[in-house]
């Protein structure tokens, strides 16, 4: 086992699953010579040459396409969007047909496709390259959506992403990209998708999270036990869709009480769904209403004002506390 | 240093065959088999007669919106011909004469128009993809495919469908330009059909051809006269043999005109005139075409009798098969079907859901 | 006072404000000579000629794009875009650009811009011409998100989107275009964006809903009275984003009961919102959970089945029965 | 009938006027006055030393990410010179020497890669649109101002400016066509910088040139030494003097070369060599032009200087006010103005929640 960053360890997942599997083909802007803007793919042009890490041209509605036929075709492309800002302009390629393929022509077909991109905010980035808008894919029949949380289950999942026989959303938390590293064991290792797990077991509050947040989320968790002697159990929803709303729910039913937590915008947000299948599936336990500690209902600010709109650990405390009070 | 002009490859050729009167140009005349020649006959005649078909059907309430080939059979038929079964073929909506050529059956056709999602089955070894409705989208993927068959070292093409109004859409572009960097087997076969909806071509864009557009890609482009069912035949053989030989992709613009409405839900008297399809009506590629085939000694009133009624007794069985599926009772859970290759805990409650509802309508 | 369609109220609102104000300039495929396809602009172009009833080259971006620019210099552009199932050829023109211009330019510039689009199913018609996905939009910051429910408001709100300062999403139930007919003012009427309305009065419960889905939920609040006794009050909401949380959280607070209803998916759908705020607002009146009747998290199904696919009045009646039984 | 060739316009001329030692072509050289040459000059300096200035300041952490002009200030200022005060100018992220030019500050450009939203603001009277950063997407709003001229009856202009790998995307290409459609008074400028990040021009697009993308859309092109301030300004002009007599959009490619990294964030030695940039460091467009300036007696060792403290004494104002705001405590509530022209009652209450949590920081 290594200590990797998330970096090094979707690497690690790209590279062996593309030693193993020659119908796993990374293609994107500057994924190929440049290794990826953020080195995700370094080394596979070298290793496996520029048909399987393949530079495209400037065009995501281009990329996404030509990896939707590329996938019926019988391989497994894993497209990159150099930032989830710019997906947008494969959003029709992702709506009318990677989620509808299978669909259309009643399994004849499939889409076995990843569609890679960094996301999320947090390193001083320029417009465009720190939003969070993991809702729009979620909300969309057909696709997964997944998001790690750390270097570990960051590989797992990309490899079993690039296994999955759909169309997977895989958003990368860029501001975690480097800043921690993990013990990632060389052997493959998958997780499957689809499915939540407690990062932190307790039974007087309930934080569920993901992605980048779960850091000032289980830092907020940790201050409640210190400060207030509170536990709280900590889930990390790792997918998103289909959410696996049977841990949370769980969860909730023994506490009675939640908050959410994510940086993307809060109406109309991943946490809405959230708090609505507790509110359906474990109404009568509810002892508190369910928070949201969001990212504001704003474009998020050039970088000079990012952290404030980034929930941290003091919003996620002051949101449990209330809870805990009410 | 004055003014240079630099050369770019920017030839543009139209092709045709026949005449408006069914003869042929010899010098460019193909040999071809009179089985091939009686094929791509009665291909193009089950397509109208099926198109025909369908618009009764519609009229009639039995099946809903869908977009007639009619007039556009040449084009259809004179580019999926020139594909072999293992070649891809990617259409848009208004290529169900080329779609049937390929083994898309009538009664799918039908039961997609009727609102079945079954209708959207492609039988296992048809290297069709199905029905794309968001226009130029498609182009994409066929790139992909031919991506893919690159990459295996094969040597089948993809051809792609799409309209005249398809070439103002950005994917066309992306797709012509992933195509001509990766140099793949895409054949385009834009069914220049002077509509999209009522925009007229001169309206879509200010270039003089579509063929044209291959050239901002360094993909080369030809335009044939699209109701003239060997000259779209030979334009896509030679697109399909470069693609073959490793040379890439090739746009082909086939002049061709919807004779009908755009779909069902149309009304284009509010946008043409009546002696403009005329004019068009003369040009019929069905016509042209068997005036050729007489004059070859190939066809005659009575084998035309008897291939009309072989036509008409197929599209009979087809209908009946698929009025009978659509007067069954429908089975709404087949919506979630299909979805992903295995289910999830929101769409087993969801379908039970529905299941509860529709037993509770019942009792 | 005329009986007007909802497309006749959509086309007099039109009529009225070209008339009033040449800055207004609808464009779009087949909006021009051909009236639009279901007739929304038909005789604009015969009143205003071809520079006001736009026709333009098949192109969503294209249609967005130039209407952001035309918008920035000083017009009202009111793009129709054929289908909603379509606007996604558009979306990174709209996240990107319509939504964040002022942002951007800190007010220097502004997109006073209407995108009109028919959307939702019902009406027998193929792939992508039945969808509901205003989740999309309303979870996007900057835009406006108006789904008129009868001719009288279609026509007060889209006059109101046009003369609003902002860019508006205006999506347009197709299958109500000629459903039923309303006595529409000739003179000027508007209606504020971001406001939603009482449509029935009650006070055992509360059902939300917008659009189409406004019929079977009043047929549904018609029967409770009918056979079970209960007055259902019913909101219609108009505006998805901003929304209008005052009206509904007012009334739950009243009620103890809500149930929402629409015909987009469930999952991530407009309705989690909407409970999310009933939570978090009047949590502690709440006496039973919300309930959610909406479309299945499944594409629309083609048309032999898409009633199976949407809330019907027995739907809406059996949750809300559920509801006043918990 | 045999195959036809179809006459399309098809010339992409190359224009260019300075060789490389700064010596003029006379047939080509255009009378313009010793201000003007000189102010072109300035510009591209300032351009120059900014960038530079930037550079440090990025390095040092005072700023973020940015996108150097170098190499490519005679595309930037021979375009944006030939523009008048009341045309538009649409940019994309690579045009700080041009946008200069055209009236917005340094004061702003530092704040807007520190970081700073206020950054975005462009100053009342000046038609230049904020920073683009999705690439291509902005083409399309220079043909609705255009098109927004053409409707009022005006004689202006929009230009839009963007590079090799935005010719691309979708959006460039109906961008072109809604152009040529309506004929609207554009002028499309591609800095053809030869990379978009690590991607070559060579696996760009297979077509030969840039400027033969307009063809595909029936707008004339033209390939301009991008390296060559007056060969630029003067087939900017022309586009301009065509667009103002109704004659509609022209594309074109400026050829020119980025010298430095795409942005701060990228490392051109993963991709490309040194001896390229050497290449293309000869052909500096300031180096060029000074050597033509002298020639003309307009320029001398001393007045460079005297320009260089000039510009120097301006970019530290610039870069001391910039630093005095980035310096103070940067009020985070700004992050709630000017997403509508009115509040709603979310965003004040969100507002209020992050008034609240920054007050307990405090506290
Ligand atoms: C992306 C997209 N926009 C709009 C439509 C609505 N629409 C369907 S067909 C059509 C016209 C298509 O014209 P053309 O490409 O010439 O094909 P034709 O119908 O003439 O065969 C339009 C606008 C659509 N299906 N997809
Ligand atoms: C739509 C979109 N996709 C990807 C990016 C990321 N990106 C920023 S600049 C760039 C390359 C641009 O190349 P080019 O158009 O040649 O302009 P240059 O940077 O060379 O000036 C890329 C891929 C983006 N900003 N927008
Ligand atoms: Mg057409
Ligand atoms: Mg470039």
């Amino acid at each position: 086992m290594a200590k990797m960053t998330m970096v090094q360890a979707l690497n690690l997942a790209l590279t062996q699953e593309m030693a193993e599997d020659d119908r796993v083909i990374v293609l994107g802007e500057d994924v190929g010579r440049d290794g990826g803007v953020f080195r995700v793919t370094d080394g596979l042009f070298e290793t496996y040459g520029e048909s399987r890490a393949l530079d495209t041209p400037l065009g995501e509605a281009g990329i996404v396409g030509m990896a939707i036929g590329m996938a019926i075709y019988g391989l497994r492309p894993v497209a990159e969007i150099q930032f989830s800002g710019f997906i947008y302009q494969a959003f029709h390629q992702i709506e009318q047909h990677a989620a509808r393929i299978r669909w259309r022509s009643r399994g004849r077909f499939n889409v076995p496709m990843v569609i890679r991109a960094p996301f999320a905010a947090g390193v001083r980035a320029l417009e465009h390259h720190s939003e969070s808008r993991e809702a729009y894919f979620a909300h969309t029949p057909g696709l997964k959506m997944v998001i790690p949380s750390g270097p570990r289950n960051a590989r797992a999942l990309l490899v079993s992403a690039i296994r999955d026989p759909d169309p997977v959303v895989f958003f990368e938390p860029k501001s975690i990209y480097r800043a921690f590293r993990e013990e990632v064991p060389e052997d493959e290792e998958v997780m499957e998708i689809g499915k939540s797990v407690i990062a932190r077991e307790g039974q007087d509050l309930t934080l569920i999270s993901y992605g980048a947040m779960m850091r000032p989320t289980l830092a907020a968790a940790d201050r409640l036990t210190e400060e207030d002697g509170v536990q709280a159990e900590v889930i990390d929803l790792l997918t998103l869709s289909p959410l696996d709303d049977t841990l949370f729910t769980t969860s909730v039913r023994k506490t009675g009480r939640a908050v959410i937590v994510h940086e993307a915008h809060r109406s109309f947000g991943p946490g809405a769904e959230i708090a609505s299948r507790i509110m359906e599936r474990s109404f009568w336990t509810l002892e508190a209403p369910i928070k949201r500690v969001t990212g504001y209902d704003v474009v998020v600010p050039f970088f000079a004002r990012e952290q404030a709109y980034l929930p941290d650990v003091e919003r996620v405390l002051s949101a449990a506390r209330e809870t805990l009070r009410a | 240093m004055p003014r240079e002009v630099i050369e770019i490859p920017s030839t543009i050729e139209y092709l045709t065959i026949l005449d408006q009167d069914g003869g042929a140009d010899p010098a460019l005349e193909p040999e071809l088999s009179d089985e091939f020649l009686l094929s791509l006959h009665r291909w193009m005649l089950l397509g109208r007669r099926f198109d025909e078909r369908m618009l009764r059907l519609q009229r009639q309430g039995r099946i809903g919106t869908f977009a007639p080939v009619m007039g556009q059979e040449a084009a259809n038929v004179g580019a999926a011909a020139a594909l072999r079964q293992s070649d891809w073929m990617v259409v848009a909506f208004r290529e169900a004469a080329g779609e049937l050529m390929r083994g898309r059956t009538m009664e799918d056709l039908l039961l997609y128009y009727g609102g079945y999602n079954e209708g959207g089955t492609i039988p296992e070894g048809v290297n069709n993809l199905p029905t794309s409705i968001p226009v130029g989208s498609q182009a994409l993927h066929a790139v992909g495919l031919a991506w893919g068959i690159k990459y295996r070292g094969k040597d089948d093409v993809a051809m792609v469908f799409f309209g005249d109004g398809a070439t103002s859409q950005g994917d066309f572009h992306e797709a012509l330009n992933f195509a001509g960097v990766y140099k793949v087997p895409t054949v385009f076969v834009c069914q220049n059909n002077q509509w999209a909806i009522s925009v007229p071509r001169s309206r879509q864009t200010a270039a003089l051809t579509l063929a044209q557009k291959g050239l901002a890609h360094g993909v080369p482009g030809i335009q044939v006269d699209g109701n003239d069912v060997l000259a779209v035949y030979v334009a896509a053989r030679e697109a399909i043999e470069r693609a073959r030989a490793g040379e890439g992709a090739t746009l082909i613009e086939a002049v061709t005109y919807r004779m009908s409405v755009h779909t069902t839900a149309d009304d284009p008297k509010r946008y043409r005139t009546d002696e403009e399809v005329e004019v068009w009506r003369q040009r019929d590629p069905i016509n042209r075409f068997q005036i050729y085939l007489r004059t070859k000694g190939l066809l005659d009133d009575e084998k035309l009798a008897g291939l009309e009624e072989d036509i008409d007794q197929q599209i009979r069985e087809a209908v009946e098969r698929a009025e009978k599926t659509m007067s069954e009772p429908v089975d709404p859970l087949v919506m979630f079907d299909h979805l992903y290759a295995e289910s999830y805990p929101h769409l087993v409650d969801q379908r039970r859901e529905l299941a509860d509802a529709l037993s509770d309508k019942e009792s």
